[in-house]
Formats: structure tokens, sequence, C-alpha cells
């Protein structure tokens, strides 16, 4: 019953949220983190009541294990991220609309996972795409949104062809029954299940349709590049779960070619998550912009949550289940820090910046340990997912994958540490001496993310309880776990011994560093000028071409986004054509089209 | 090189024409209409019950229609609506023409004046061509004709006028009225119709005998009408297209 | 035939519709292939040996062989509303030709194709 | 019982009068606008008979559901469009209503020569009306084009008479049945050539392009949604209820509307004029529709044309005011135009998101019903052009709508002050039109059941052709 309080509820929050902005506009923000706090603690009470059914209009909605656990991590990234809209609200051009649409984005997100008929599934992805795309040119780019919005659209109407393609066949739309008939024929299981999972990758950005996500999560308005990282990145990873586990992919695919156990066709999308890691890791150690860079350790960290997912099986599952929360709340975490330099200086380009530990010690914290837990680093959450999935990959001799898992892990730390070391450590620039700390409803989101990072990396019994139940839902073995220790094939991982030991160390080089002569400080410029005046004193910011040999490795690499970008440019030359062949003021061209028609067809059906 | 690949096209099209019309089963050949098969039978019978009914000229009273004139029959009576139709097509082509125009004042002279067999003759010739055009559409119904030639004759005769003098103008305003309520009495009629009869258009007045003046119901009336109403609407295009360049 | 002169005219009509640019000459081509339609239409009413569909003091009767009366009814309304379109259409010739100084449409230019 | 032939009547008796008394013009116009908006209301659906002569012998008017929805649609948008842009109604009042009495005539019609009258009468309206833009060569071109059409249509339908005697739709659907398809492909073809001139099906469409693009507020959306709706219903009448197609003919027409709406969408992602944008979207919602009907989807096909009759009439609207008041209409400069305007630019907004197919909107319940309907006569290649045709429709509707909403460059923050300056104004009576077609596209997106009943009401024609597939509106289980 609460359920569906909570989906229409939300709706007319968005609806009074805008009319409290129109009133005052802090109001109208701060409404937001109501209503969206409001949905988590209904959603943590409501746990009892997973399983129940409620309709709304015409459509049909029920509350699964996995719909409960996908709409918890959403709602914590939304309400987490809320906290920060007050601050914007001066800076956007339509505050109240941006609250509306935040929170009738976040409604759509929760009808997506209690949906129970593909339809419905359907209309609220199409609402989250349209309402989210109205969010993003609010920010740096119109491009982006119109970018974000096409790729997401090839990846719904494909879904939408698949959709249609299953109730042709089935007869039916509700999720549990509708693929039942395909497991009988192999071929059309594969049509639907490879245009099915289209808009989980295109959401997930997959490569190829991982372009979007640096322009849109690097272009959005601060507080809600959080929200498409952290949130909506999830209802790929969710689309991508129905198509392995409701298909089930496994048994339709029993008779097809395997490698090592693996069908062809989930084989194949597993390697294009292996390119996503990999190309991903690489691309964010170019990036100059700080949310840039984040948004292509999401094209990476999507490459995980991927593979994982389609895996299906004990480990793997479990960790990119774990790894869908731990990069949920990391990413969030880092691009709320981002935010609040971006706040206080006005910028988000790493060369710009520089030495904000001293003006904000927490938002720098919480950066350090939102990358230590995306790069996969104990003692954070990120690292017992990544542990998991590497896991079950080498279980099954997956060596490539596994191979791309761990080059992502340590690239990771090449891109990771560069924001860190550039934007909060290193020299505090003149301009940015006067610069205030972080206001106290920044702070608040900020603490609850860290502390829940570094909980569910030393304590993750909880959280793998609840993978476990999905797991058991979607009928594969649950997740085992004895106190505080993983048990894995190959070995087992005790996070809180982890944690001890990490502790440990950390307490030691804190004695060091404490103990060690502190460094003195030198004008910024003159660490490199010998005082001498310059000119362009950005070339000479050590963050500038921080990895410049390393990225001189791949600087000719091929590009994605220009091939896409010329298939654009192709469809427009089309355009133009069509517009100069058959649209003119001289009658004569069309009569002289029409003739032609005329003998086309009349020729054509004479041969008949 | 533009008209000789327009003629390959244009003899293209003629063949696939001419082989799709000749060879569809069915058509008929030239002269060889079976006009039993068609509704046209029934006109011809001004029976619609498909009754075989002897009709005869001077004495049949009180058919369905009582026009002699069987294609008159078909355009005022069973096909009364495309009349309608019609009369509209030509009364707002009439009223783009004058709004094209609207602005255009005075006239445009030819660039000769008339001479003088033109001017006299013309005076002579003005009301005979109105009398005709006045006979024709009131014998619509019993003779070739009907209200849109008479309402041509009409026009024509205020065409020759135009050309026989140079300072001849028509008072448009008139000729808009007329055209109005001629037009207005037409759709009232077929609304009297709809009351009486309960059928828009419908030939409620009494038939009498075929072959007769006062016969036929409204078909003289409608004839009229549509006689008055052309005339003046192409009276009206005359006189806008002949409207000078000043504004 | 004059069923074949119908379709012939049309086909003229068609002729001209493509080749000509200038705005009277396609006027002249559309009022051709009007025609020739008329004449087709007229053609296939026709019955051979058939009187006019008038009865008069002479033909009094219907029970003589007449022309399909319908095709020339509708000859007479497609008439009338060639000749609307035909006066709409010189109407606009002439404002063409106030408006661009020609009655050329090559002379004149396309919409720029912007 | 009031009889639907006064839909017809009453305009062509107002636009006489109003001849007579032409200083009253505009105040008949909206009297005969609002009168038949009121006389709709009270229609009962059957067949009328005019001048007392039983079909197929005389002329009948057929009222189904299927004209019924066609007459709610066009006398509906007719009244709110001429309400929304009186100002602009200059000396057009008179040909208005014989528009009006026209279109009607058109959907009511249930004689073949009839149609080709009330044909003639509506597009000698458009030709006027689009003399209205001052661009009289491309009036011309239409004049050409659509005489050209009709022309094609009589000769299709003459070769018809000449075959099967008769030109009343009933009787003639009766007995071309009868008859073996492939004799009937050269008048078919020659009819649907006819009237795909003025259903704007490529490539008898060159007219188009001039024409819609030099529209104002009053003359683009009755162009772009009354007479598109008019035009399309009496195709779908005649190539959905009348023609037997066969098999190739069909397929062949098919393709024809696939490839328009490809063509039209491909067209307008090219373009950057608001108007133009638009109207090589309605080239490609007209060949969907076109392709709809002919694949003998009736049902759905109304679906989506009501859907585009309803987006169009605001969208043209809102750009051809935009043209009219600030004299240009290119996306660029007139950026952040909603800035000023929002509600209009809500309405515009949601006519756009519905065109797309966006959930929530009217749009989203016809295209889901019409991806349903191809699914289920078994056609697999229409979806995937249909689909494609979504995404680029989204993608360029998106980029204007985001560059109308939020001015500035790539790279810079949107901020009001890169709004357009150029004096755009929206009249209050647009504002409220615009409001009242916007919420009856929300409606019918919320509550589907209130439009799918107005249109399928216990009816003879529609249900027939379409039974058990339809969206449901419960999820479709």
């Amino acid at each position: 019953m609460t359920f569906d309080i909570v989906v229409i509820l939300m709706f007319l929050g968005a609806f009074s949220a805008y009319l409290i902005s129109k009133a005052s506009l802090k109001a109208g923000a701060y409404a937001t983190t109501v209503f969206s706090l409001g949905a988590l603690a209904v959603l943590l009470m409501g746990r009892s009541e997973i399983g129940s059914e409620f309709s709304v209009l015409f459509m049909n909605f029920e509350v699964t294990v996995i719909g409960w656990y996908f709409s918890g991590v959403m709602v914590l990234v939304y309400a987490m991220t809320s906290f920060f809209n007050s601050f914007w609200m001066d800076k956007m051009m339509y505050p109240g609309s941006y609250n509306f649409l935040y929170l009738f984005s976040l409604a759509g997100t929760l009808g997506l996972f209690f949906a129970s008929d593909l339809i419905t599934l359907f209309i609220f992805w199409e609402v989250v795409v349209w309402s989210s795309t109205f969010i993003i040119p609010m920010g740096k780019s119109r491009r982006a949104a119109v970018v974000y919005y096409t790729i997401s659209s090839i990846g719904s109407m494909a879904t939408l062809y698949g959709i249609m393609l299953v109730y042709r066949i089935s007869g039916t739309l509700v999720i549990q029954e509708a693929f039942v008939p395909l497991k009988e024929d192999p071929l059309t299981a594969t049509v639907v299940f490879v245009i099915f999972v289209m808009a989980g990758l295109t959401k997930i950005g997959i490569f190829p349709f991982h372009i979007w996500l640096p322009l849109a999560h690097g272009s959005a308005p601060h507080t809600f590049s959080p929200v498409l990282s952290g949130g909506l990145v999830k209802m790929g990873a969710f689309i991508a779960y129905m198509s392995v586990a409701i298909l089930p992919a496994y048994e339709a695919f029993e008779g097809s070619l395997k490698i090592m156990g693996i069908p062809l066709q989930l084989y194949f999308l597993m390697i294009l998550g292996a390119i996503s890691i990999v190309l991903g890791t690489l691309m964010a150690i170019k990036q100059e912009d700080a949310k840039k860079l984040i948004a292509y350790s999401s094209v990476a960290n999507g490459g995980y949550i991927l593979i994982g997912i389609l895996m299906m099986d004990q480990l793997s599952f479990a960790g990119s289940m774990m790894h869908l929360f731990n990069h949920a709340i990391a990413s969030a975490a880092a691009f709320l820090a981002i935010a609040v330099v971006a706040y206080r200086t006005g910028t988000t380009k790493i060369s710009e910046l520089g030495g904000m530990i001293h003006r904000m010690p927490l938002t720098y914290l919480t950066y350090l340990i939102a990358i230590i837990s995306l790069a996969g680093i104990p003692p954070m959450g990120g690292f017992v997912s990544k542990w998991l999935i590497i896991q079950g990959l080498a279980d099954r001799g997956l060596m490539f994958m596994a191979l791309a898992a761990f080059f992502g892990s340590i690239g990771s730390f090449l891109y990771v540490f560069r924001p860190l070391a550039a934007v909060f450590l290193g020299q505090l620039k003149p301009e940015h001496e006067h610069l205030k700390s972080e206001p106290l409803m920044m702070k608040i989101p900020m603490v609850i993310l860290m502390v829940l990072i570094l909980y569910f990396g030393v304590l993750p019994k909880w959280l793998l309880g609840i993978i476990g139940e999905i797991q058991v839902a979607a009928g594969i073995e649950p997740v085992m776990m004895s106190g505080n220790t993983i048990l894995a094939v190959n070995g087992v991982l005790n996070t809180l011994n982890v944690f001890m030991i990490f502790g440990f160390g950390f307490l030691i080089s804190l004695i060091i560093f404490l103990l060690m002569q502190k460094s003195r400080r030198v004008g910024l410029m003159d660490t490199y000028t010998s005082a001498e005046f310059i000119y362009t004193p950005e070339l000479y910011h050590y963050a500038g071409a921080f990895y410049a040999p390393f990225e001189r490795l791949y600087q000719n690499h091929p590009s994605v986004e220009k091939f896409l970008g010329a298939i654009a440019w192709k469809f427009h030359e089309l355009g133009t054509v069509v517009n100069a062949l058959f649209f003119s003021h001289k009658p004569a061209v069309t009569v002289f089209w029409t003739s032609v028609i005329l003998v086309m067809i009349t020729l054509g059906g004479a041969g008949i | 090189m533009k008209r000789i690949f327009a003629l390959v096209l244009v003899a293209v099209v003629g063949i696939l024409l001419f082989s799709g019309i000749y060879s569809m089963e069915g058509f008929p050949r030239y002269g060889e209409a079976e006009v039993s098969e068609r509704v046209s039978m029934s006109y011809i019978d001004k029976n619609v019950t498909r009754e075989n009914q002897e009709v005869v000229f001077g004495v049949s009273e009180n058919l369905e229609t009582g026009s002699a004139n069987i294609v008159t029959s078909i355009i005022v009576n069973y096909r009364s609506f495309d009349t309608l139709g019609e009369v509209t097509v030509l009364f707002v082509s009439a009223l783009g023409v004058s709004l094209l125009f609207g602005s255009f004042e005075g006239r445009l002279r030819s660039r000769y004046k008339p001479n003088f067999i033109l001017r006299t003759g013309s005076k002579v010739v003005f009301p005979l061509i109105l009398v005709m055009g006045a006979y024709i559409f009131i014998h619509g119904h019993l003779s070739p004709g009907g209200g849109f030639p008479g309402g041509s004759m009409i026009a024509s005769a205020i065409l020759l006028m135009y050309l026989a003098d140079e300072d001849f103008r028509v008072r448009i305003d008139d000729f808009k009225k007329t055209e109005g309520i001629a037009g207005a009495m037409y759709v009232l009629l077929g609304l009297v119709g709809l009351m009486i009869s309960n059928y828009f258009l419908s030939n409620f007045l009494d038939t009498g005998t075929v072959g007769t003046l006062f016969s036929a119901g409204i078909i003289p009336v409608v004839y009229v009408l549509v006689g008055l109403k052309v005339g003046s609407e192409l009276t009206g295009i005359i006189t806008d297209f002949l409207k000078g360049e000043v504004e | 035939m004059i069923q074949y002169a119908g379709i012939m005219l049309i086909l003229i009509g068609i002729y001209g519709l493509l080749t000509q640019s200038n705005i009277i000459k396609i006027i002249v081509s559309l009022n051709i292939f009007e025609l020739g339609l008329n004449v087709f239409i007229i053609s296939v009413g026709f019955v051979r040996e058939g009187i006019a569909p008038i009865l008069t003091s002479v033909n009094n009767h219907n029970g003589l062989v007449f022309v399909d009366p319908l095709p020339q009814a509708l000859v007479l309304t497609a008439i009338v509303i060639g000749l609307g379109t035909t006066a709409l259409g010189l109407a606009f010739a002439r404002s063409i030709y106030r408006q661009h100084g020609t009655l050329n449409l090559d002379e004149i230019g396309g919409p720029s194709n912007g | 019982m009031v009889n639907p032939v006064l839909l017809i009547a009453l305009p062509l008796l107002l636009a006489f009068v109003s001849i007579v008394f032409k200083a009253y013009k505009n105040n008949l116009l909206v009297f005969g606008t609002l009168l038949n908006a009121g006389l709709v209301l009270t229609l009962n659906k059957g067949q009328y008979i005019i001048g007392g002569f039983q079909p197929p012998f005389g002329i009948n008017l057929v009222l189904d559901d299927f004209a019924l929805t066609g007459i709610l649609i066009i006398n509906g948008l007719f009244l709110v469009i001429t309400l929304m842009s009186l100002e602009k109604l200059e000396g057009f009042a008179s040909v208005l209503l014989v528009a009006l009495a026209g279109l009607n005539g058109l959907v009511l019609t249930g004689d073949l020569f009839n149609l080709f009258v009330f044909l003639e009468i509506t597009a000698i309206t458009a030709y006027i009306l689009s003399s209205a833009s001052k661009e009289y060569r491309y009036a011309f071109n239409y004049l050409v084009l659509g005489t050209l059409g009709s022309g094609l249509y009589l000769f299709g339908l003459i070769v018809l008479y000449a075959v099967f005697g008769t030109l009343n739709m009933a009787d003639l659907s009766v007995k071309m049945a009868a008859v073996d398809a492939s004799q009937l492909v050269l008048p078919s073809l020659l009819i649907f050539i006819g009237l795909a001139v003025e259903v704007k099906i490529l490539p008898f469409n060159g007219w188009v392009k001039g024409v819609y693009s030099g529209t104002n507020s009053l003359v683009g959306p009755l162009f772009a949604s009354v007479y598109a709706a008019g035009m399309l219903f009496v195709f779908g009448r005649i190539f959905a209820q009348v023609i037997p197609l066969g098999t190739y003919l069909r397929t062949s027409l098919v393709v024809l509307g696939a490839l328009t709406l490809l063509a039209g969408e491909v067209a307008a992602l090219s373009k950057t004029r608001i108007r133009e944008i638009l109207l090589y979207s309605s080239i490609g919602q007209s060949g969907l529709i076109a392709a709809l009907f002919l694949s003998g989807l009736v049902f759905v096909a109304v679906m989506q044309l009501v859907n585009n009759a309803l987006s169009k009439a605001i969208l043209f609207t809102v750009a051809g005011q935009m043209a009219d008041s600030t004299g240009t209409d290119e996306g660029e400069e007139l950026q952040g135009a909603f800035l000023e305007h929002k509600i209009a630019g809500v309405g515009f907004t949601i006519a756009a998101l519905s065109l797309i197919g966006l959930p929530l909107f009217y749009g989203f319940i016809s295209k889901m019903n019409l991806l349903f309907g191809i699914f289920y006569s078994d056609n697999y290649w229409l979806p995937v052009v249909i689909l494609l045709g979504t995404v680029i429709e989204g993608t360029y509707m998106v980029r204007l709508l985001v560059k109308l909403w939020t001015p500035g460059d790539e790279g810079i923050v949107s901020e009001k002050a890169f709004a357009t300056e150029r004096p755009l104004t929206i009249q209050s009576s647009k504002v409220m039109g615009i409001v009242v077609l916007s919420v009856v596209l929300l409606i019918g997106g919320l509550l589907p059941a209130v439009i799918q009943d107005n249109l399928t009401d216990s009816g003879s024609l529609l249900d027939e052709v379409t039974p058990a597939y339809l969206f449901d509106l419960k999820g479709g289980q």
C-alpha cells in the first residue's frame, strides 16, 4: 500500500515543489530535499511490503526486491544531492522548473523500478529521459542535452521494438510472463535480447554509446551531475538485469555457441563492457575537466557493472549489485565535492584550481574517500565489489575480462590521483585566498555519503544480505558470508581485517607525517619561475599535461565520437539532398516525379 | 535535351495509360458504353427505384423530376449537391481574385481605341445577349444549356461593353450583392427542402408535365439563381482583372 | 477516335507542364490537360447511335437509345471548376508579374536553400 | 435530429451572406465556427440522403464514427484556431467560411464525384489562403500541382465509373471488391496520386515547402492541422474503406508512405528555421498516417492523426506568431524566446513532446497503439522505419526546444542575459487557445479513455477494421 502512495506523492511533490518555488526559491529547493528524504524513509520502512502490487491509472506496478534495491540507491542519491539544490537557485535560469523536473525524474525512476508490465516500464523510462533532458541544458551545454536525448532514444526505441516483438509473440506485457515463450525460439530470443538490452547499454554508457556521458555529466548543472552519474546511469543496469535475469538469457541461449561457458550473445556484450572499462579509464586520464574525468570513470564503472550482471553467478553478480551501490554513492560524493569547489570558485577546470584542502578540508576528505572507493582500493566499498567481480571472472576463467578489470583498477589510480593532487592539494591560487569554507547544508550530505562508503566497505553484511535476496529471487546461488568474511571459491575476504590493516598503516603514516619536518610554503609562482614574471602561468601549472608521456602512447586513437558525428552529418546531408530533389517552386519538378512514380508503379504492377 | 527527355517520359506515361486503361476488364470500348448497367439508366427513366417506367414528352406527369433535359435533371436534382459545390467553387475563386486585386483602382485600357463599329454594334447586341442568356437559363430544363451557360453569356455581354467603351465601369458592389443573395437563396432553397421533406435540396415543388415551361419543380428556380450568380460572378472576375495598376 | 484524342490531350498537357517555365504557358498546359480529361469523360458515356439525352417533341420518350447523361453532367461541373482555378491562376500570374517583373519561373529563382 | 448537411450548408449560407454584409463578415465567421462546433455535438450517426434520391443514384452523407471523429476534429480545431488568430483574418473571413464548409463536405460525403467537388473547394480556399504570405509563386505552384492532382483523381474516378457505372462509395467498394485487384492498379494509382498531392506524400508534395514556410499564425495551423486532417480523413476513407488494394499496390504505396516519413524527418533535421522544421515534420507525419491507412489500420491512423492535428495547431501557431511579431523564425535568433512567454513555451513543449510520442501526452498513447497495430498486421519492417523516424524527430525537436528555452553558446552556462531581445509578443487569445489544446493532449495522455471513447463510441466502420489488439489501457494485458 505504501508504495503507490510514494509514487503518486512524488509526482504531486514535483508539482508542489514548482508551486513552492514560485513563492520562494529556497523553500522550493528545500521541498525537493524533504520529498526525496521522505521517499527514502518510506522505502526503508516499507521493506516488509516487498511483493505488493498496485495500479495507478492504466499503469501496473509490483514491488520486487531488485526494484526496491535499485530505487533505494536512486532515492539515496537524489536525497543527498538535493541538499545542494538551494545553493544554485539564484544561478539557474528556471529554478522552479528545475525543482519540478528534479522530483519528476525521481518519481519516474521509482515508477520504472516498480513497473510490473513492459509498457509501464517504458513509460517511466521515457519520462525520466525527457525530464532529465530538460535539466541538462540549464548547465553549460545545449548540445549535450541533444546528444543525451538522441542516444537515449536510440536505446529506448530499440527497446520499444523489443517490447512489441515480445508482445506479438507471447500476447502479454507482464514482465514475469512475457519472455517465457522466447525460451523455445533462440533466434527471436537473440533479437529481442540484443535490441532490448540496447536501452540498458545507452543508459549505462557502454561503448559505443558512451559519448553522451562526458558531455552530459560534464555540462549538466553541478547539482544534477551527481544524479546523472550516480543515479540515472543505474537505470541501464536495471534493464540489463531484466534482459539477463528475466528473459532468462542463459536458458534461452542454452543451445548457442559458448565461449568459456558463456553464450556468444552475452560474451559479446561482456566484451563491450570490457572495452568500456579500458576506454573509460584511458579517456579519464586525459581529461582536463574534473567533471568530465569522473564522467569517464562512470563509463569504466558501468563496464564493471554490466559484466557482473551478465555473469549471473554467485560472485560476480553480487559484486556487480554491490558495485552499483558503491559507485552510486561514491560518484555522487565525488561530483558533490567538485560541485562545492565549483560553487566557491566558479570553475571545474583542473588547471585553474589547486590547494582547496586549505579552504575546505571536509570536501577534500569526501573526495578522497569517494575516489578511493571508485578506484577499488581497500578499505572502501568499491574494493569489496570489484574484488567480488574479479573473483567471479577468474573463477570462470574469463581472463580477458579479468585483465580489463585489473587494468581499470590500476588505471583508476592514475586518474583519481590527478584531481586529488591538482585540485585539492598543491598550492592555493592567489585569487582563491579568500574563499570561504563549505556551507553547513553541503556538509551534511557529504558526511553521510562518506560514512556510508566507509561503512559498507568495512561491514558489507547488511548490503550483501539484500543482494543475496536478489540473487535468490533471480534463481541463482546467493553470495555467502560468514561473520564479516565473504566466502568465494578462490579465497575469502574479511573486510574488517582489511580495515584493521589499513587503519594500522594509516596510523603509522600519520605518525610519520606528524613527526617529520613540515614543508615550507613557497609563493605559487616562485616554484617554477624563480620569481621571474610570466604571462601564461597556466601552462606551468603542474596539473597541465599531468600524464603527458602516458597519454602520448594512445593519443592517435580512433574515436567513436567522430564516427557517430559523421553519421549524424550524413543524415544532415541526406536531408539537404531530399530538399533539393523534391522541393522546388517550379511545378515541373513535381510533375516530373509524379510521372516517374506513375510509370514505376504501373510498370511494376504489369510485371506481376 | 530536357524536352526530348520529357517527350520520352510522356510517351512512356502515354503507353502505360493506354495499355492500362484498355487492358482493364470491363472498360467499355469507345461507343459501347452499357448505359443500362450504370446508374444513369435510372436518370433516363426518372425513377431511382429501378422500375422500368415510361416517360413521354408532354404527357408524363408528377415524375421524380420533371425536366425534359435529362442532364439538367442530374445537375439540379439528382446531383444538386455537386452543383451547389460548383457554384461555391466559382464563388470562392471570384472571391480570391477580388482579394488579390482588392487594392487596385481604375481600369486597364487597351492600346487601341475601340472603333465605331464595335462601339455601336455592341450597344445593339448587348440587350440581345442579355435576353439570350436569360432565355437559356430559364429554359435549362427543356433545352441544352442552363444556369452556367446563361450566366456566362450575361458576363460576356458585360465583357463586350468593357471592350467597346473605355470608360465603362460596372458597380461591382451591386454584382457582389446579387451574387451573395443568389447564393444564399440557393442554400435557403435547400434548407426549405430540408424542412419540408427532410432532405436537403429536395425537389419539393410540383414537378408538372415533362416538357412544359412551368415544370420540373425547383429546377427553373435554381437555374435562375445559378444564372444570376454565375453572371454576376464572372462579371466580377472580369471587372477585377481589368482593374488598373493604380493602388 | 475521340477517346484517344482525349488521352493525347492529357499527355500534351503533362508535357507542357514538364517543359514550360512561363506561367501563362503552364496555365495553358493545365487547361489542355483538363480539356483532354473532359473529352475523355464525355467519350466514356458515348453510345454508338445514341442521341443527346434530352426529351423533345421529336425524341419524345425514354425508350430511345440515349448516350450516358451522367458524364455530361460531370463534365459541366468539371468545366466550371476548371474555370475557377484558371481564373485564380491567372490572378496569381498577374500578381507574380507585379512582384517580380517577369512571368518566367526560371528567372524568378527558387526558395533560398537555408 | 440534426442533419449533418447543416455543417456544410450553414457556413456556405453565411459565406454568401458575408458578401452582402461586408462589414460583419468577421462576426459572421465567428458565429459560423461557433455554430458548427455546437452542431457537431448534437449529431447522430447514420446515413443522410441529399435531394431525396436513394444512393447510389443520389448523393448521400455518411456519418459514421470515422466521419464523426473527422468533423469533430475539423470543426473543433477550426474554432480554436480562428479564435486564436482573429487579428490575422484580413479579408479572408468569407474564404474561411467556405473552407469550413468544404472540409466538412470532404469528410462527410459518400460520393466520389461529390468528393472531387469538395476537394476542389477546399483546395481553392487553400490556394487563396496560401497567398496571404504574398509569395505568389508558391501559391501558384500549389495551384498547378493541386489542379493536376485533382485532375488525375478525376481521371481515375472516371475510369472506375466507366467500368462499374456508379459513383457512390459504398456501391463502388462492393463492386470493386468482386474484381481482381490487379485489374484496378491504374485507376487506384491515379486516385492515389490525386489525393497524395494534398496529403503531402513524397514526391507529390513539392508545393509544401514554399507554402508552409511563409504561413502566419492563422494560416499555418489551419493548413498543418485542419486541412491536413481533412485531407488525411479523405485519404483514409478512400484507401482503407472504398478502394480495395491488391498486395502489390498496397506494398508499394506503404513503402512510399514510409519513405515520406523518413525523408520528411531527415529533411527537418537539416533545417534551422522553425516553420521549415515543422513543415517537414508535417510531411513526415502525413507519410506515417498515410502508411497506416494503407495498411488498413484505420483506428490507430485516426489516433495519430488527432495527435498530429492537435500538436501541429499549437506548434504552428507559436511559430507563426514568432515570425509575425519578430520578422524571423530562425531558431538561432530566437534563443530563449520562451523565457518571457512561459505558458506558450510550455504549450509548445507539450505539443512537441506529444508529437514525438513521449509518455504523459496523447502522442504516446497513439504511438503505442499504432505500433501494436502494425505488429499485429505482421509487418516487422514498418515499425523499424517509424522508430527511426521517431529518433530523428526527437532529435530535432529537442534541439529546437532546448534552443528556445535556454539561450547561450556552447560551454557557457545558460543565462537570461543571452536571451533574444526580439520583440516577441503572444496575444492572450493565443495563449488561451494553446492552453486549451495542450490540456487536451495531457488529458489524452493521462486518461486516454476519455479521447478513446469519443473515437470509438460503439460504431460501425472503425471497430470492424481493428478488432482485438487495441492497447486496452490497462497495460495491454
